[in-house]
């Protein structure tokens, strides 16, 4: 943790996340309206005292909005983060243990299933399983995990041929212990690093679901719904879609910043 | 401003919805409307004033107890491709329409037709089943539109693509993606007319770009302008806005087979504790009228005037616990996310109905799985309808016990016989006071609430003649458009 | 580069294609609702709707209507729109064709950009140059594209100013300058992320380089820098990061799904969207398919190419 | 000592040295502060002569290298002292004239030819370039004269040579192309920082040649860094030792091996192994071998069908083919070979870690594939890696290591498992503390002496060591020699060495097999190293080697095992 801290984009990336986090967890208790309560005489108001943030279309308070809909979008990208890195790495881990023709019958499966861009297999998942958050949180998690098993297949790959592995082979170990005790704990690190990193892409793309109308659906404050419920307004009132895009971008770019630094401090080449 | 029409010019009229199909008989595309309205004729046409007009016909006669009608076709009317015109194609067309193998939209508005016959080239009859004052407006049916017996005869899928009609205009490119250009029909019957040389239905799925474009001058007319941009664009310079009073609405529908909603006292205090002026405020933008829980749009001919109903949530709340929820009702309201307007009725709705003890909880849902699974099925659900040219077509769609969309269960013999009455009755008089009581007999019962009508909003540029669109907004009379020639 | 190694590469390309064509299809036809429903939507009478199915052939059994389908891609025919009632081929023709200029258009003027970014910043390392280009990629990968995007539209595309178009195509036949008037934003939006990647991925990878013993050696033969960075660093540089291209592409094609949406392109991401919400089903096949053989294809363009730049993997 | 090469003399040393180095200083600026890398370090190369610089790892030697060209770190910085190249002050000078006068008057070789040539360039090209940047030359004119510079290096073809990737070229062949282009421009000075270090001892060897000849042919004054006092002996006429950054002694080599002054010199020299100091047990009584392997053979990589069919040549490859061998209870056996020849696939097949097809025999049960070995086999023969880095897991306590062959054998107690860490790690002479420490808080060698303490941990009968000195420091080599063969002495076990390091071997085994490409070419006492039925090959290896003068040192071999 204090190499993370050294370094200036694990310095920024924590403190956004702090953030992030503080919001998530007190912004509903601290947002001074409802963010569900009309107040039609201030549709479309920029920022003012009354105001923090300006209102939306319905004269609901933005900056209420938007520490509400925090909960929803933060546990939306760890949710579906935490389901597909999960199931990923079991996938990866199992294939990568297994070699043989389990892996590359495996591997041949997810090539499949990476053939098609992201966005495009979350789109025909979210379609088939219906549209709403749940839905499209298992649809961001059922996307990442080939790429997960992937990481997870090529970390445990790495770290089998070790020659700690070796002997621990050689002395006769079981196989189990070997996974658990020598494989595992050292595969954990990338897989760790891609999970941190792939939850500001589960946010980014929850929240362009919930803009399509296959995610969160109104009166939801999820964020990405916010922006696609007032995109009519954005000449009116650009605040209405630059608060709850920015939050997206705030939330993700804390991600990003603390992955990288993590990455930094995980990668032996730069740690000494 | 000249007032003397110029020939010449091509319209670009800009829609954000796609014309998916040509096909006259099963299409009802918000911009495939306009399009038929310009490649097809009918027997009778709707006009501004929600009366059938000659269209193909010429004129028609009803016998006494209307079950015979008769209509003289227009002399000398070819088609498209230069065919000429006869009883023959009407008596296909309808033939068509009827056949229950082939999709039509406009089969639920003749289904009393039992037969159609060629008395001679330009003379058809129409014999019904039951008494219907209101044919000429069935035949004025969007979708009942006269296609040729050779096109009918032929691979009837051919209808997407290709139009041979004997409208003002014909079909020159068809891209769906994109553009849909029709040129002017030089044969058309109005001697002069069409004045423009061509149309251009451009399309623009992303309002924004629609907007600008039109406001940039790239288009002429905007077929639809969101509420959100209206003010915007019409008063932007150059630009005349159109705000036409019509009769499309939002209804809450209630299954009146269901706890709660089998309690009148229920579906009343819901209506008193919707803020309806609020709606047609935020939502609308003020560009609608509240609508007092009945379907019949003011502007339909036998309309009452309904009483206002105010909002009153602690008239609501005293009425509930009346009907026996003393402490406030939990109910989850259905909200499809097409057209958003049905998400945003529910949102107004679930704020104003909470002060009267309705906790309305909100789901919207995919239109596909709503289609799927809760329309026609749901208990507590937001509909959305367009007007109809009639309270007969307005009632038999949706409140006759064997009306084509029966999604409340609210059935009434009464008000059954009613309606069969006043299709009957050719004496307006007599027609007004039945319908009178029908109306009456809708609000007494509330199978719906219907919080506002919505009016329909349309733009064009200055230099654009006669634009205009009819409050059912599925005719247009763009053979009478032009527009001054720089 | 041997045979065998794109012959193999390209089987894989097939294997991967016949998972997705089998994948598409048993995901879409599962999909809820249908298409006879979404068509006639709320005029739907019972009777219209199964009249309509029989239509559309959608009473069949799905087995028979997958063996349909599979038979009629093979021979280049991917039946007819469901919703449009045009031929597949013809209505994803033209999308296919904008979609790719757009894409092209993103990419070749990212890669130009971005490119020479990634170098500077990798050449001043801890500069301002470097902070500013590192800040720029970090605010890049965060925004998606639809905030990109309307951010974009508020920021150019307000009617009071008039800036750029805010949306719509032209066709480059008819108006090449009004075409790329129209592409600017959606490519500009596309363009954010991928250039986000790709100069982050230049920079770091032409660090390693810089650092590397060859580029030493090069420097200790008292080689101009000039002479060093074009000719020792950057070619060794440019492999990574074209294999970083060749991932983007899959962010890119999912990209062009919003972006187009959201500008009104007429491309495939639209006529995605549009069919997934009308159940079109053949065209939902077509694109999603049509995306992947493209993906696909790009990645072993992608090491083609790379073997091109890297001896090393020539032979492998 | 028979093929040591020496300049002449130091008679031709004209009025200035090439390079002069006085009073030196440099430091790094680390998080942690200044770290002092060299100290007051000052040295003299003239014309014609080879300096020897050498050091233990992270004594400063490439460090004084880069500071020489002046190509330094970004955090390095000078502070004292002056470099002159033919009494030109090169601290002062300017980028621009750096560029002009490397690669021209001063020019390095590195250790590592694969690293230090562009991958995507053409040999010939990276030749020419220097040709044409420091020579004036057109691009034709410089690559005729690369062909000619090449030929020089005693490349076979040099034309074709010219025109190949680094990849399509063995490590020597690439040295060769480094070297030909440090020569191109005739410098003043080379530096040459362990240019062999990488590269089998066959090849090594004919590197070494190679320098010596082209050194004759240009009288190229030279910095030749390396931390192989053997190899020193063959090329240097001067040495100097550098210990921590500090010059600790300087002089004539002959004189400074024969007579070491400085405590750190005899240390390193004392750590060379020399095959007449005998450090193995006496050998064994018994003839009847404890493990025998009879025609065992590894295949890797069998071709899938695709390959086959595009190639109607492909083949499995064959690890090792037909090798039988024997060991001895208590004996040791080495095994060397160059590089790829199968020695640790032999070595992973005899514990199970490769599948084998052949018999493996061990006190005296028949073991026909590696599924029979059980628990007893796993047990009774241990491994040790060549990698002291990647042979602990670095997530485990260095207790919780040695600890684990304890209890999967259930070799002692519950209670008595510490007691028994405490007593393995102090049989490897470690601090019993460090059972708390993880593994990346200890030195290379210390972590090799884990490794060690957890094979013997097991009791084994047969110990197989894979190259486990050689990413070790040479002092710290033969501390780990010499701890092997005590532990050996101590529980009776055999051993199985493996080494490319035949003077060290030499000094460790009963008897020596040497690999060839898969297969076992040799077997011999090594006593009957030096007989003339030797196969060619073992002697070529032989011969590669040089033997260091014997000193006279007193030191105590375990004053080095820190
Ligand atoms: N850029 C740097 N910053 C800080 N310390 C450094 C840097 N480069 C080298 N050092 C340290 O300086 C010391 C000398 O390193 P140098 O590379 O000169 O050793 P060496 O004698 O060449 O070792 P080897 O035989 O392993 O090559 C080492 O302790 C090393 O860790
Ligand atoms: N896992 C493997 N898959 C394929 N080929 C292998 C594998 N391991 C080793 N080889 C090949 O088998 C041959 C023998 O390798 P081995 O590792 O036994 O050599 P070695 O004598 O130990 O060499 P070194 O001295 O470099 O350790 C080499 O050609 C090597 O490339
Ligand atoms: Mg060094
Ligand atoms: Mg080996
Ligand atoms: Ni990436």
């Amino acid at each position: 943790m204090r190499k993370i801290l050294k370094s200036p984009t694990g310095l920024i990336g924590t403190v956004l996340l702090a953030i992030v986090f503080f919001v998530t967890v007190f912004g509903p208790w601290v947002a001074p309206y409802d963010p569900q309560a009309f107040d039609p005489i201030n549709r479309l108001a920029g920022p003012s005292l009354q105001h923090w943030l300006g209102t939306d279309q319905y004269g609901r308070d933005l900056f209420s909005r938007m520490l509400n809909g925090a909960p929803s979008t933060v546990a939306f990208g760890l949710g579906a983060t935490l389901l597909g890195v999960g199931v990923g790495s079991i996938i990866g881990v199992i294939a990568g243990v297994a070699g043989g023709r389990t892996d590359s019958i495996i591997m041949r499966i997810l090539d499949g299933m990476l053939a098609m861009p992201e966005l495009l297999f979350t789109l025909l998942i979210v379609t088939f399983l219906g549209g709403g958050t749940t839905q499209a949180m298992l649809a961001v998690a059922v996307t990442f995990t080939p790429g997960m098993a992937r990481i997870a297949r090529s970390s445990v790959l790495s770290v089998r041929t070790r020659e700690y592995v070796l002997a621990a082979q050689a002395r006769g170990e079981s196989q189990s212990w070997i996974v658990g005790r020598e494989v595992l704990p050292n595969a954990l690190g990338p897989i760790i690093v891609e999970a941190t990193i792939r939850v500001s892409f589960a946010i980014m793309i929850g929240a362009t679901l919930g803009f399509l109308g296959l995610g969160a659906q109104p009166p939801s404050t999820e964020w990405g719904l916010m922006v696609a419920e007032s995109r009519q307004f954005m000449f009116r009132n650009p605040w209405c879609v630059a608060v709850p895009g920015l939050a997206i971008a705030i939330t993700a770019m804390g991600f990003n910043l603390f992955g990288d630094a993590l990455r930094d401090a995980f990668d032996p080449k730069r740690s000494h | 401003q000249g007032s003397e029409p110029v020939p010449g010019g091509t319209l670009k009229v800009s829609h954000s919805t796609r014309i998916a199909t040509l096909n006259v008989l099963s299409n009802s595309g918000p911009a495939e409307y306009p399009c038929m309205d310009m490649l097809y004729s009918g027997l009778t046409r709707m006009g501004f004033d929600n009366q059938p007009q000659p269209d193909l016909a010429t004129e028609w006669t009803a016998n006494d107890d209307a079950t015979e009608f008769t209509f003289s076709l227009r002399e000398g009317v070819t088609f498209h491709d230069g065919t000429p015109f006869t009883a023959d194609d009407v008596v296909a067309t309808y033939e068509t329409i009827l056949n229950p193998d082939v999709p039509s939209a406009a089969r639920s508005v003749l289904t009393m037709v039992e037969s159609v016959k060629a008395v001679d080239d330009l003379t058809v009859k129409f014999t019904l089943a039951a008494p219907f004052a209101d044919l000429p407006y069935s035949t004025a049916h969007a979708n009942a539109r006269i296609l040729s017996r050779a096109a009918l005869e032929d691979d009837i899928s051919k209808l997407d693509t290709t139009a041979n009609g004997t409208g003002p205009f014909k079909l020159d490119t068809y891209d769906s993606a994109r553009m849909v250009r029709l040129v002017k029909n030089e044969n058309y019957y109005k001697p002069g007319q069409p004045y423009l040389d061509a149309v251009e239905m451009m399309l623009f799925p992303d309002l924004a770009a629609e907007t600008a474009n039109f406001l940039s001058g790239e288009t002429d007319v905007m077929l639809t302008v969101q509420q959100a941009d209206y003010e915007r664009i019409a008063s932007s310079s150059g630009i005349e806005g159109q705000q036409i009073g019509a009769g499309r609405y939002v209804c809450v529908v209630m299954r009146q087979d269901q706890e709660p909603w089998n309690d009148v006292r229920v579906r009343k205090a819901l209506g008193m504790a919707i803020d309806r002026q609020l709606m047609v405020d935020i939502i609308l933008e003020g560009l609608g009228r509240p609508a007092y829980d009945s379907i019949v749009a003011p502007e339909l001919e036998f309309a009452t005037d309904k009483p206002e109903i105010a909002y009153d949530p602690e008239g609501a709340r005293a009425l509930l616990a009346e009907a026996g929820y003393p402490d406030g009702l939990d109910v989850t309201l259905i909200a499809s996310d097409r057209p958003a307007i049905r998400a945003q009725a529910a949102i107004v709705m679930q704020q104003t109905a909470a002060a009267a003890g309705f906790n309305l909880e909100i789901r919207t849902m995919p239109h596909d799985t709503y289609l799927a699974e809760e329309w026609m099925q749901g208990d507590f659900y937001i509909g959305y309808w367009g007007m109809q040219p009639t309270i007969d077509a307005t009632y038999n769609l949706l409140l006759t016990s064997d009306a084509s969309y029966q999604d409340t269960e609210w059935k009434n013999e009464e008000f059954d016989s009613l309606i069969q009455q006043g299709r009957s009755t050719a004496n307006p008089e007599e027609r007004a006071e039945i319908y009178a009581q029908a109306q009456a007999l809708e609000l007494e019962d509330k199978p719906y609430i219907v919080p506002f009508f919505e009016d329909v909003l349309t733009a064009s540029r200055e230099n654009v003649h006669e634009w205009s669109v009819a409050p059912i907004s599925r005719f247009y009379f763009v053979e009478d458009v032009w527009m001054d020639q720089a | 580069m041997s045979l065998a190694y794109f012959l193999r590469r390209f089987g894989a390309v097939l294997v991967v294609l016949c998972i997705v064509s089998v994948a598409v299809f048993s995901i879409t036809t599962v999909l809820p609702g249908n298409a006879a429903l979404m068509i006639l939507g709320e005029n739907a009478s019972a009777e219209n709707l199964a009249a309509l199915e029989r239509q559309l052939g959608l009473d069949q059994p799905l087995i028979a209507q997958y063996f349909q389908w599979v038979g009629g891609v093979l021979q280049g025919d991917f039946g007819t729109s469901l919703r449009l009632q045009l031929p597949v081929a013809q209505v994803v023709g033209d999308a296919f064709w904008n979609s790719m200029a757009l894409a092209a258009i993103a990419l070749v003027s990212v890669t130009i950009i971005a490119i020479p970014l990634g170098t500077l910043a990798a050449l001043r390392r801890g500069s301002v140059w470097d902070l500013l280009i590192g800040l720029l990629s970090y605010v890049g990968t965060a925004l998606p594209e639809f905030v990109t995007a309307t951010l974009l539209l508020v920021f150019f595309a307000d009617p009071a100013r008039q800036l750029l178009p805010a949306g719509g195509f032209v066709s480059p036949t008819e108006d090449f300058g009004g075409f790329l008037e129209h592409a600017i934003l959606p490519s500009a939006t596309l363009g954010l992320i991928l250039m986000a990647h790709i100069s982050r991925q230049v920079r770091s990878e032409l660090s390693e380089v810089l650092s590397s013993d060859y580029v030493r050696a090069a420097r200790l033969k008292g080689l101009r820098e000039k002479r060093v960075i074009r000719r020792h660093a950057l070619p060794n540089s440019l492999a990574p990061a074209v294999a970083v291209i060749s991932l983007d592409i899959g962010y890119l094609l999912g990209g062009i799904i919003v972006v187009e949406e959201i500008f009104a392109w007429p491309g495939l991401g639209r006529l995605l969207i549009y069919a997934l919400q009308n159940r079109d089903l053949p065209v939902i096949q077509a694109v999603t398919l049509l995306l992947a053989v493209v993906y696909a294809l790009s990645n072993l363009l992608a090491d083609v190419v790379i073997a091109k730049l890297d001896p090393r993997v020539r032979y492998a | 000592m028979s093929n040591r090469i020496r300049t002449d003399d130091a008679g031709s040393k004209i009025e200035r040295p090439v390079l002069d180095v006085s009073h030196y200083s440099m430091l790094y600026d680390t998080e942690a502060g200044p770290v002092t890398a060299l100290d007051d370090v000052s040295l003299k190369i003239w014309r014609g002569e080879t300096h020897a610089l050498v050091g233990e790892s992270g004594s400063g030697k490439s460090t004084l290298a880069w500071a020489i060209t002046r190509y330094m770190a970004d955090n390095a910085r000078d502070t004292n002292g002056a470099i002159l190249l033919s009494g030109e002050d090169m601290i002062g000078k300017s980028r621009w004239d750096l560029e002009a006068l490397r690669g021209k008057r001063i020019a390095m070789v590195f250790q590592d030819p694969s690293s230090s040539l562009n991958p995507s360039m053409r040999l010939g090209d990276q030749l020419a370039e220097v040709l044409v940047r420091h020579r004036g030359m057109t691009w034709d004119q410089a690559r005729t004269e690369g062909e000619a510079a090449l030929d020089r290096t005693g490349i076979a073809k040099p034309k074709e040579m010219m025109q190949r990737y680094p990849h399509e070229a063995s490590g020597g062949e690439k040295q060769r192309v480094v070297i030909a282009m440090a020569f191109a421009c005739n410098p003043e000075l080379i530096i040459f920082d362990e240019p062999t270090t990488a590269l089998d001892i066959l090849t090594a060897n004919q590197i070494l040649d190679l320098f010596v000849r082209l050194r004759e042919e240009t009288g190229v004054a030279a910095l030749y860094i390396t931390h192989d006092l053997g190899l020193v002996a063959r090329i240097a006429s001067t040495v100097s030792v550098i210990h921590k950054g500090s010059i600790v002694e300087r002089g004539d080599l002959s004189k400074v091996f024969a007579a070491p002054e400085h405590p750190y010199t005899r240390k390193l020299l004392a750590a060379l192994p020399r095959p007449e100091d005998r450090l193995a047990l006496p050998a064994p009584e018994t003839d009847a071998p404890l493990f025998e392997a009879r025609d065992v053979g590894v295949k890797y990589n069998t071709p899938g069908w695709l390959t086959r069919i595009l190639d109607s040549n492909a083949a499995p490859l064959w690890g090792a083919r037909h090798i039988s061998l024997d060991v001895r209870p208590g004996e040791l056996l080495g095994i060397v070979g160059e590089s790829g020849s199968g020695k640790s696939t032999i070595a992973k097949a005899a514990t199970g870690l490769n599948p084998y097809e052949g018999e493996i025999r061990f006190d005296g049960r028949t073991f026909p594939s590696r599924d029979d070995f059980d628990r007893q086999y796993r047990r009774e023969v241990q491994i040790v890696f060549q990698h002291p880095d990647a042979s602990l897991n670095p997530r485990e306590t260095i207790g919780g290591i040695l600890s684990r062959p304890l209890k999967l054998y259930g070799l002692v107690s519950r209670g008595r498992v510490a007691a028994r860490v405490r007593e393995l790690l102090e049989m490897v002479l470690l601090p019993a503390d460090y059972a708390n420490r993880y593994p990346h808080q200890l030195s290379g060698g210390e972590k090799q002496r884990v490794a060690i303490a957890r094979a013997f941990a097991a009791e084994p009968k047969l110990v197989i060591c894979d190259e486990i000195t050689a990413a070790l420091d040479v002092s710290v080599q033969a501390a780990v020699a010499r701890l092997l063969v005590n532990l050996q002495k101590r529980s009776g076990a055999a051993c199985i060495f493996i080494t490319h390091d035949l003077n060290l071997i030499r000094q460790l085994a009963h008897r020596i097999v040497v690999f060839q490409r898969g297969a076992l070419v040799d077997a011999f006492d090594v006593a009957d190293a030096g007989t003339p039925d030797r196969h060619p090959y073992t002697r070529a290896l032989l011969d590669a080697v040089p033997v260091p003068h014997s000193v006279d040192l007193s030191a105590d071999p375990m004053e080095s095992l820190t």
